[in-house]
């Protein structure tokens, strides 16, 4: 037993943060409200550092890696809510290819994004293919309607035949890589917290030393402490193929999606009117997390399915 | 005990109900925290001040109707029950009129109270500073006085104005005793936003509206007849006007026994259409938001039979305001799970309503006093603990 | 609409709550955890006080009162954590009687209980009758079998053959009083609790000082506070048989029970070891608060049976 | 990562399940927190010290098995998969042992530890005194030199010493230097309860046992060579222990999990029963329980293999302490729930286990620093709040 990632998986990791850091600021997330695409401008740097291609083959250009690998690039996309399909394209559709369109999909010369069961497609009218139940369709088939996301950087489009049926392999990769996001936006959202709570005085003091705010601020820590290694033990269980890597799925999203969220409510909370104004930063997270806390299955739809799997069998936990 | 409406208060809602039937806006209003939206609100306003529905509870002289608490409490639960649009005269009509009946002048209230009501004059509240937020002793706007001229000289910023971009006038406090520090000196100084000197900057909020406003004033002028209580006493004034936001006048009842229907309606279409079978807890999230408004209905009408009998209210509202905005969150939170994934859309119908209410609610725990420091005053002063 | 007591009502609240300060003090109530009978002795005292009786009809000594007149007496037994089969026999048994055996359960001379639905009946040792079902037995003819309760003074019995059905009425009234004796619990708990924070001094000043603390208090408060009128608000219903009394009372148990157990919750948090013995006595209220709280009903089931009548059909909140 | 077991970890399962399905008492013992319960569980401690279960991760020298931490957290697992005695040796070997090791001398390891393991000689901890609980500064036992016996003298009174009725020495911290405050002027002593001046008082818990005690000190000799680490250095000594208290070692997930696997069964149970088509929510409860008892062993599998690693842990020691505790609480309340009106009863099977364990868990939020302190620490040293 050993529950750590490789001196290369980290490397890695430090790269993306770095060059996330650098090159996708609260500017960039901002921008994507507004501008055409909804997006950061970044998706064909993103295929050069290797993020898009991890799951692709060698032979393709791609890393040859596994979701272990991925996972913890996609925890940093959510850090800096990256305004891009990255989990529909790196982690969901891009396992699924072997030819050339995995090679253009590894550098980032194209963009694939999914249609899931709720028949929102993101970023349906900047991609160039489709994951529509088990096969990849040309967004102009698909009669895209767009709608209007509370994350104005979510560009979203019902269409008119919403797949009937998904992989289940499929919605797991979604589901894992949008749980690893918000893992990133919880822990960036309580950062910026504890950077304010120590700035602002109220009565004399920081706010931050008052025990009503620590209090806040400690449970979420409790929170992500306690979900993340969920996100990782699934990303091991999907890049091995454990024949429980749904129930560690829906495990890690379902605790994921309710860390962000309180992430998100004592954020604004203990920021109070800055807060809750557009022109601070703090909601270009914070409603990222509502969105993709829904997504893929929320917390009780998640606990639903663990439920079903430990409750209507007779099993012991990590029964061995 | 007798938990029947009279007879009196039965044709008192007919009434209300009538009119509101008759009256309210089909299809509903834009959000009154736009430029646009608050125009058509001023008109609505004023339907309502011309049928004497603007303010119930005020003497006839002013526009009212001398209502009982009772009957303000059962208009309210017909506003929001005919889905009636949000009152943008709400801070002058429940906080500053208060203010108004209990230390302004007789020429003051007949200057203002009338205009107040019909939204001839619109107002809004001036309490916050970038430095004093919670901490509202913190004010550091001032005001100096100028002889001369009969009146003061105000500087200074306000913030987190609600609707201040729109409004005519200001109610606020500003510092006319340097020397003096905190919860002394302070004045209470109605501003009239026009006048020169006075600079207003939109700032948009959450749900996208520009419903708050920065109001920066350079040596604005104010006459002594827009003092409203004693000179260098307006903290003492200001409280009894932050005690009513607090208190059910901010949010009364009928709002939640409204928005409890609708999240039960929403309920049934979601489960109708098999929606919610993967979901088995959230029906209970249904039902206790449903049981909240209806808490808070008996909690109101337990505490107004003890203020119609001649009773105070004091910390208790602390109570009530942290139980309101909660169950406010809870309740769109829950409607928000019964949309699932669609919870993020803001061009459908349902879900844009809800998650615009969401935001909403996401400010009642932090405005009006933070729900932490009114967990410190139900502490320390319903309880008795220790300040500290 | 006018929701508060007559000062006769408030008189005679007052009355009780003197009696019981003075003749139920924590003592007697340890008392009934070792003794015969695990009750009080003031059987007798509480029917001459007009307690036991103020359902029953003038005629038969009784106050011909309703469930307004009772219901605050009910919350006083609470208060003084009472042993006795008070609810059982003055909210429940009475009512259903109007002959001679109303005259002596009005005065005290014998004690009723009830059989509810899950068997377990409270004091039918001691017990002159129980109310089974819709008809009033001997205890003797129930095949007793005794049962150890957390609260050492709940004496309980399970009988061969439980009630196959209750009659609403009185499972209503049950749990009404249940509901109002919760009340009067997390009150004392809720005012022990406070008393001790004043008293108890860490880190060189009392523990109520500290915001964690106070925050725990005031959210025993809220539960109070908001709880409360709707008991009363039930104890209306009944008395008046408004058509929706189930509902009512479903609403007040459910939320009664949970501001008892958070009541319990806090007091025993804030206390730290101390309130973990039983030398100290507020496990006496705790314990009697975590039996009710379960009896009759818990929040969950009365939570379910409010959703049948709010969600099955079609209705606004207090439909004019 | 590689999360499957290696083949020598999966041995040494295997040797501890065979030994544990072999050997665990059949019926279960009665509380070790009682004089005969207590009796049974030394016996049983000997067992586990003969077949070197006892203390696995300890050196050969003292009866160990030099076990890997990660071994160590796998016996666990199967020593409440086993449904084992709780260990009654466990304030030794968890909260004593370690300071031992790290402050101890080669003598006192020697002397103490062997019989420790075997519960020839059981400890019980001495830290609380009655003004001198969170607050643990506020210790005011003291200790005076005794020159001419080579020794110190102790007086005071010691609070709710888990097992002390029973147990045969006690470890706490003493005022060594009257002149000291707070955290200074303390010493760490090893006391013999039978030693002259001691006098030990039972104390009765809410779960009727007599898990507590009271002991009084009147001029007790204790000679030098239990004096653990520096005189007037018993603070910096002591913190090691409170922190393993807090750590994982108190509580492995092992124990959460077996308690996660009674709560399923008996969810079943009581589903087949019909008894829970009134309450759809208790469903949601037992899950969220099963995935917490999950999260908290994957949690310390994380915190494991940075620690083998030579990697360090410090206060998010108390983020642990948090999680285990509530944890324990939330999942005795859930099988309360699912007992219903049998859920008081104390002389059933099912209602009387959960009942007792559920007064137990109460008892987790509270000792060994309260989770109102721990949240403070993961505050200021985690997160790196200010102080105040």
């Amino acid at each position: 037993m050993r529950f750590a990632f490789t001196d290369e998986q980290l490397a890695m990791r430090d790269a993306v943060r770095a060059f996330l850091e650098k090159e996708c600021p609260a500017k960039v997330v901002r921008d994507a409200w507004t501008n055409d695409t909804g997006r950061s401008g970044l998706w064909s740097r993103l295929g050069e550092l290797g993020v898009l291609g991890v799951l692709a083959p060698e032979a393709r250009g791609g890393f040859g890696g596994d979701y272990l690998d991925l996972v913890l690039l996609l925890e940093e996309t959510g850090r800096a809510a990256l305004p891009e399909p990255v989990v529909e394209h790196a982690a969901v559709a891009v396992p699924r290819l072997d030819d050339a369109r995995a090679e253009a999909a590894a550098a980032g010369d194209v963009t694939i994004t999914v249609a899931p069961p709720s028949g929102l497609v993101l970023y349906a009218d900047t991609a160039d293919l489709v994951l529509h139940g088990d096969r990849f369709v040309e967004p102009g088939t698909l009669q895209l309607r767009r709608h209007e996301s509370v994350d104005g950087s979510r560009r979203l489009f019902a269409i008119a035949a919403p797949p009937t049926s998904i992989h289940l392999a499929s919605l797991d990769r979604a589901a894992l890589g949008v749980a690893a996001q918000l893992i990133g936006l919880a822990d960036r959202m309580l950062t910026m917290t504890v950077e304010y709570a120590k700035e602002r005085r109220q009565f004399g003091v920081p706010i931050g030393s008052f025990q009503a705010v620590k209090h806040h601020l400690a449970d979420v820590a409790l929170a992500l402490e306690f979900s993340r290694p969920l996100v990782y033990r699934a990303a091991w269980s999907i890049a091995r193929g454990d024949d429980d890597r749904s129930v560690h799925v829906a495990m890690a999203k379902a605790r994921a999606s309710e860390a962000a969220l309180r992430a998100g409510r004592v954020a604004l909370q203990v920021h109070g009117a800055i807060g809750y104004t557009t022109e601070y930063d703090l909601h270009l997270w914070m409603k990222r997390a509502w969105a993709l806390a829904a997504s893929w299955g929320d917390a009780a739809w998640h606990d639903a399915r663990v439920g079903r799997a430990i409750l209507d069998t007779d099993r012991l936990p990590e029964e061995q | 005990m007798d938990l029947t409406f009279t007879e009196h208060e039965d044709a008192f809602r007919a009434d209300a109900r009538a009119w509101l039937e008759e009256n309210v806006p089909r299809p509903p209003l834009p959000s009154g925290d736009t430029r646009e939206g608050f125009a058509l609100h001023k008109e609505w306003e004023r339907a309502l001040f011309d049928a004497r529905w603007a303010v119930v509870s005020w003497p006839e002289a002013y526009g009212g109707r001398e209502a009982s608490l009772m009957e303000w409490l059962i208009f309210e639960e017909e506003y929001y029950r005919a889905g009636a649009p949000q009152r943008v005269t709400q801070n002058g009509i429940f906080l500053l009129a208060p203010t108004l009946f209990e230390f302004g002048t007789e020429e003051q209230r007949e200057r203002i109270l009338p205009k107040m009501a019909s939204a001839e004059e619109t107002w809004c509240q001036g309490w916050s500073e970038p430095n004093a937020g919670s901490d509202l002793a913190g004010i550091k706007s001032r005001a100096v006085r100028d002889e001369a001229n009969g009146g003061w000289r105000l500087s200074g910023q306000k913030t987190w104005t609600t609707r201040g971009a729109f409004c005519d006038r200001l109610f606020g406090l500003f510092r006319s005793d340097p020397d003096a520090d905190r919860h002394h000196g302070l004045t209470y100084f109605l501003v009239d936003l026009r006048a020169e000197g006075v600079t207003v900057r939109a700032v948009e909020r959450l749900d996208g509206d520009e419903g708050f406003a920065e109001v920066f004033l350079e040596d604005v002028f104010v006459p002594d007849r827009d003092v409203l209580g004693t000179v260098h006493e307006g903290w003492r004034v200001a409280m009894a006007t932050t005690g009513s936001e607090r208190g059910l006048t901010l949010r009364s009842p009928g709002r939640f026994m409204a928005a409890a229907a609708r999240l039960a309606d929403l309920y049934r279409r979601r489960a109708d259409d098999g929606a919610l079978d993967s979901d088995p807890t959230v029906r209970d999230a249904v039902v206790r938001a449903w049981i909240d408004a209806d808490a808070y209905r008996w909690q109101t009408f337990w505490i107004v039979t003890r203020l119609m009998d001649g009773g105070q209210t004091g910390p208790e509202a602390s109570l009530v305001k942290i139980f309101w905005s909660e169950l406010d969150v809870r309740l769109h939170e829950t409607a928000l799970r019964l949309l699932g994934s669609r919870a993020e859309l803001v061009d459908g119908d349902d879900p844009a309503a809800w998650m615009k209410g969401w935001q909403f609610a996401l400010s009642g725990p932090i405005y009006a006093g933070t729900n932490e420091i009114q967990r410190n005053v139900v502490a320390e002063r319903v309880l008795g603990l220790p300040r500290r």
